[in-house]
């Protein structure tokens, strides 16, 4: 299988694109304003102001490129890596934040947005994506689904069982693996002996692409087709973009133990650049708009911090929330019982 | 309620899976060999015909994923009933139930929800191949956000059923495959339930209480049968939702009696006679008589079906337990 | 992917076989023996005699023809399915029957033959092939590992987990998907939306063949290839023989209701029937030899149904017995107690 | 027994590792990120340099094939180390490990064992993502024929570690993440073995005992001492072992002060405490002066890490519930 590509490293078109110029912009815009907020975010950790944070640096263009092409009946199944994704597709920056810094009250998305809470769990979130999109079309609801996971997750059950339902049941699913190369410190050719997961499309009966996730005109395509496949009753897609982690896989992880040097950085480039090349050599970007942009950017993200850290402090009582539907009598005892404890405690 | 017919408890399953199909849109059977075969055991005998292959679905082969999308059901606005074929392979499930099934809601701040009910056949009995015969109750009612539920009548194999898929939230549903076809009962007709969380006297008594679920209820009886005999008259609760517990009802009898037996067919150590004697403990420290005793399943794993007889609590095994307890000073 | 053969339905040749002659004789014999078995064990449980029985009626050319590549070094890693395998292999009847009897002591093969336990749970076993492989490679010890599955299997998690490590380690295994159309009543089309199992190799990285199920000496060369690229440390290999279910799935199922007519019936024929048609014409076989081999199985047979019957009801000690390898105090104790309570309710 | 070092409980781990590695041949480590990189923890640190990519193994992330792999390894002659990257991540290997790990011996009748050793962090306190801090004992001590260990101390880490390894059964090995680098203390050089199956008595104490494993050692000993300063002298007895349980020191210690508690960071309900409180009922019932008491988590999924100190079980929340148990009447 080869890799499809739209923009060479240097911004070039290998062939026309089928995105408009005004729309490229807008996507170069959104992309800043997720690196934006990765960056803030970083920094944030490193100052302990949130905890533990999975930058998604370098993955701009796939997840900016792949919400364009979702609507309000749609759904997004992220994992911790998609947080670029869940923003652009209206998660709030405060509850993004919030969820960062360990929150019980997060990642929560305006009602008109059918965004899941991140999974943590690799790979046990794609037979939910599978299944959604079963309902979906059991229903004759309007919508697909979006569903990412990482080359590692790749190697699990559950990736396996929840392409094969959605193969059998051609459920309106799009399966959006971000091979960023590495699954932490595990690299992908001992991941698998495969030489793409793309290639594995065949083994459930569906359509497969592979294409260069550092090109986001490709992704942009990409997940637009397989969208269109989706909406027209035509069944999942399973689409590998190729990428590179150019960050620590979290801020817990030090890659100077296991990465030196790795040929992807210099064959894929970076995504923010490539796109900003093309618009430049066509006249549709200027140095003015980058900074009016990043300059919206940080105010948006700044103001979102200002929010995170005006929050209250959690209470005890929200450990005990939304645990059932209907509270059965013996846990509204215990949880009066713990809280009238831990206030004893603490005096 | 409508006056029933005598139904065994597998059909009774049936009827209420019937039910939930003819009065809500939303409700969707998924499992391995559900539809034309209508189930390993026939729980689904007919409701392919009769619902279509949309609605009782024969899934490939794959637990995790059963689960798993049957969560994408649910959340798409659909109330899935899952059928595991046997207990024993809800294990490869149980990261989603134990990662995901349980915890959406909390996850999610109450927005999303599963109304799942994953049904199965449990315990042993019947002469089955290894695995066959799993009672691995203990691990489901050990994680919050889950409710467990076991029937031991028809009348409330419907009943709770019918409860469990109405349930906002995820109900295991666990049938006692022993009594599939053994156990008759009158079962009241259309939509008929029995609410979670309420334990069902079997038999009143003031001189101990043996609590039980689903195939040790037979057992169990019979044993109280053979001590008033003795001239004690023993109590049966069988606890029919394991999760949540029927906190008051247990202490209750424990007061009253100051005798207690739990009798499971699942292993001893860890089980859920553990968490009912903490609970008489709890509840009724000052009111015991004798220490309350288990009656289980060694800790061995569930043996080749030769001698599952020897393994599994019987009626006189009880019994002997039973006069221990009756009998301390 | 197109399915190789070698003969066709009438025992007719394609291409010259790699077997000679005198070994497809053998061949033959041995699918006679465990055809002879299956039927016994099959009647015995209609007559009440052992439990429920999983029987490979119509699956003896490919356990037959899988076993002989096998040497004393190896291991046979079976499901339920694959009592004619483990016999072939080395399994006494006796161990066999008493298995289907729900006897604690059985399927306990001889100390010169590495058959593992047949695996219940529908796949679980696959890892471990994969595992016993890679350790033998690690160790450097001579053998190679065959594992059988169906083509239900094929949708669980650990099909896709042990097939991916068994391509990461490039283990000596043989991985043999008897793809006999069903999943007790869920067809071949419905477990998957791919045209094929084997398809799915090549995204593990390893060898894939398939291949009719139904010609034994096809499935012996695919094996014997397998084997050998196993043993000269090539990796594995998955092969999908295409078989069909004659009987029904085990005794407790009635195939009446979701199956009527096949189409695999006609099309891939009895592999007892082909191989004999095969010899007949090349004048390797005869009517008397048939009835002297048929003969000789039936006595075999009898002669452990006999032992079978001559066994002592198991004893309630061996519930206990092989649980840990040194007992903890709480065990001893826990086991007297039981025993002792046992003995006085049955008094 | 030579002369050790002062190490943290993380360090004392990778001595143990790299012990035996060195005497065993047959020992292999396998698992997620354990190979250059040293485990998420840095518990194999060194290890792959100093023993080589064959034997300190980076896998594909495939939990229940490291669990099924390590299965094969064990057959094949080998003594497979795995680690799971957190004990929330076992949970897709459960199937491995209930249908498998913990019955080959049983299944084969003794011919096919695994002596395999499946560790992993569990626990919570560290302000991990979500389930980074799972307690999932209780499912792994009602499964019989698997044993299972949890140090709280660097010596036991290593020298229970070591007789796991060594162990011809398979032995699951929860390391308290909370403990990993905040507990020091010194750790015997060379071979050092501490048996499987006997507690810890961590202090002496005639007025009531808490049981507890862990990273609630340090807590429940911080409340023995509050409670010292009332008069009262609190034993306290780390189980060290969860499977099998030391029964003898458990029945010892109740009869001994009659007041139990039991602390524990995973939910109540069918908790491991509630085992341990009926065990107490079976070996001292006639000795108990109050009600054997619980301390653990509610029965919540773990909470987001911002509210996890208050979910968690301390030292003035067990002191509260001991103090309770002291004074009962
Ligand atoms: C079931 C499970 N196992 C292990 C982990 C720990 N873990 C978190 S991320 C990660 C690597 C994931 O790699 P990949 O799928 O490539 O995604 P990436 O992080 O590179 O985007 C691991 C092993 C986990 N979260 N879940
Ligand atoms: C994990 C698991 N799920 C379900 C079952 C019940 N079951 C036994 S055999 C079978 C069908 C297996 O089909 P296939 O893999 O094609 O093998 P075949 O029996 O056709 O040889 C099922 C569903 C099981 N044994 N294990
Ligand atoms: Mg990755
Ligand atoms: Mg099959």
């Amino acid at each position: 299988m080869e890799m499809e590509r739209i923009l060479d490293l240097e911004g070039r078109p290998l062939r026309p694109p089928r995105l408009s110029l005004e729309e490229s912009r807008v996507l170069l815009k959104a992309m800043l304003l997720i690196r934006t907020f990765d960056s803030r975010a970083l920094s944030l950790q490193r100052q302990g102001r949130i905890g533990t944070y999975a930058p998604f640096t370098g993955l701009e263009g796939i997840q900016a490129a792949a919400v364009r092409s979702l609507t309000a009946a749609d759904w997004l199944v992220p994992t911790y890596r998609d947080t670029g994704a869940a923003i652009l597709f209206g998660l709030p920056l405060l509850e993004a934040l919030a969820y960062w810094k360990g929150f019980p009250d997060s990642y929560r998305a305006p009602a008109d947005r059918q965004i899941l809470p991140p999974s943590v769990p690799i790979a046990t979130q794609i037979p939910h994506a599978a299944g959604i999109g079963w309902g979906l079309k059991h229903q004759k609801k309007e919508g697909i689904v979006l569903t990412f996971f990482g080359d590692g997750a790749t190697s699990e059950g559950d990736f396996h069982e929840g392409l094969n339902f959605a193969g059998v049941f051609k459920t309106p699913v799009v399966f959006l693996c971000q091979n960023n190369g590495w699954a932490i410190s595990v690299p992908f050719h001992r991941q698998t002996a495969a030489e793409s997961i793309a290639i594995r499309a065949q083994g459930y009966g569906i359509h497969g692409r592979l294409i260069d996730g550092n090109d986001p005109l490709m992704v942009a395509e990409a997940v637009q087709e397989a969208a269109e496949r989706a909406r027209s009753g035509e069944g999942p897609t399973l689409i590998e973009a190729r990428t590179y982690r150019q960050g620590p896989h979290t801020t817990s992880d030090d890659p100077r133990r296991y990465r030196q040097e790795d040929p992807l950085e210099t064959t894929l480039g970076d995504p923010v650049e490539r796109l900003r090349l093309y618009l430049q050599k066509e006249g549709a970007w200027s140095a003015e708009e980058e900074e009016e942009t990043l300059q919206e950017a940080r105010e948006k993200v700044a103001q979102a911090v200002a929010e995170l850290e005006a929050l209250p402090r959690p209470s005890p009582e929200s450990i005990f929330e939304h645990v059932y539907g209907a509270e059965p009598p013996f846990f509204q005892q215990q949880r009066d019982r713990f809280l009238a404890t831990l206030k004893e405690a603490q005096e | 309620m409508s006056p029933g017919t005598e139904k065994t408890l597998l059909a009774a399953v049936t009827e209420a899976l019937d039910v939930a199909l003819a009065e809500d849109p939303r409700v969707l059977l998924l499992g391995e060999d559900i539809g034309l075969n209508g189930g390993v055991f026939r729980a689904t005998d007919g409701l392919f015909e009769k619902y279509g292959g949309e609605r009782v679905v024969d899934t490939p082969l794959a637990e995790s994923a059963i689960v798993g999308a049957a969560i994408g059901l649910a959340l798409s606005g659909l109330r899935p009933v899952a059928e595991i074929q046997f207990m024993g392979f809800l294990y490869p499930a149980l990261d989603q139930i134990l990662s995901h099934v349980s915890r959406f809601r909390y996850r999610s701040r109450g927005r999303f929800t599963v109304p799942l009910v994953v049904r199965m056949p449990y315990g042993g009995g019947v002469q089955a191949p290894e695995l066959h015969a799993e009672s691995a109750e203990a691990h489901l009612v050990h994680t919050p956000g889950l409710k467990v539920a076991v029937p031991s009548t028809p009348a409330d194999a419907k009943g709770l059923l019918l409860s469990a898929i109405d349930d906002p939230d995820p109900v295991l549903f666990l049938e006692p495959m022993r009594l599939y076809r053994s156990v008759k009962g009158e079962v009241p007709a259309g939509v008929h339930k029995v609410p979670l969380g309420k334990a069902r006297i079997v038999r009143e008594g003031n001189d101990g209480v043996i609590f039980c679920w689903g195939a040790m209820v037979p057992p169990s009886l019979q044993a109280a049968r053979r001590a008033k005999e003795d001239g004690f008259d023993v109590a049966v609760v069988d606890l029919r939702t394991l999760s949540p517990l029927d906190r008051e009802t247990i202490g209750k009898f424990a007061r009253q009696t100051g005798r207690v037996l739990v009798v499971h067919e699942a292993p001893l150590t860890g089980g859920l006679g553990a968490e009912i004697v903490a609970i008489c403990q709890e509840e009724a420290f000052w009111h015991l008589e004798a220490p309350p005793q288990r009656v289980a399943v060694p800790d061995t794993p569930y043996p080749a079906f030769a001698v599952e007889e020897d393994y599994l609590p019987q009626g006189a095994t009880i019994y002997r337990a039973l006069q221990k307890t009756l009998k301390e000073p």
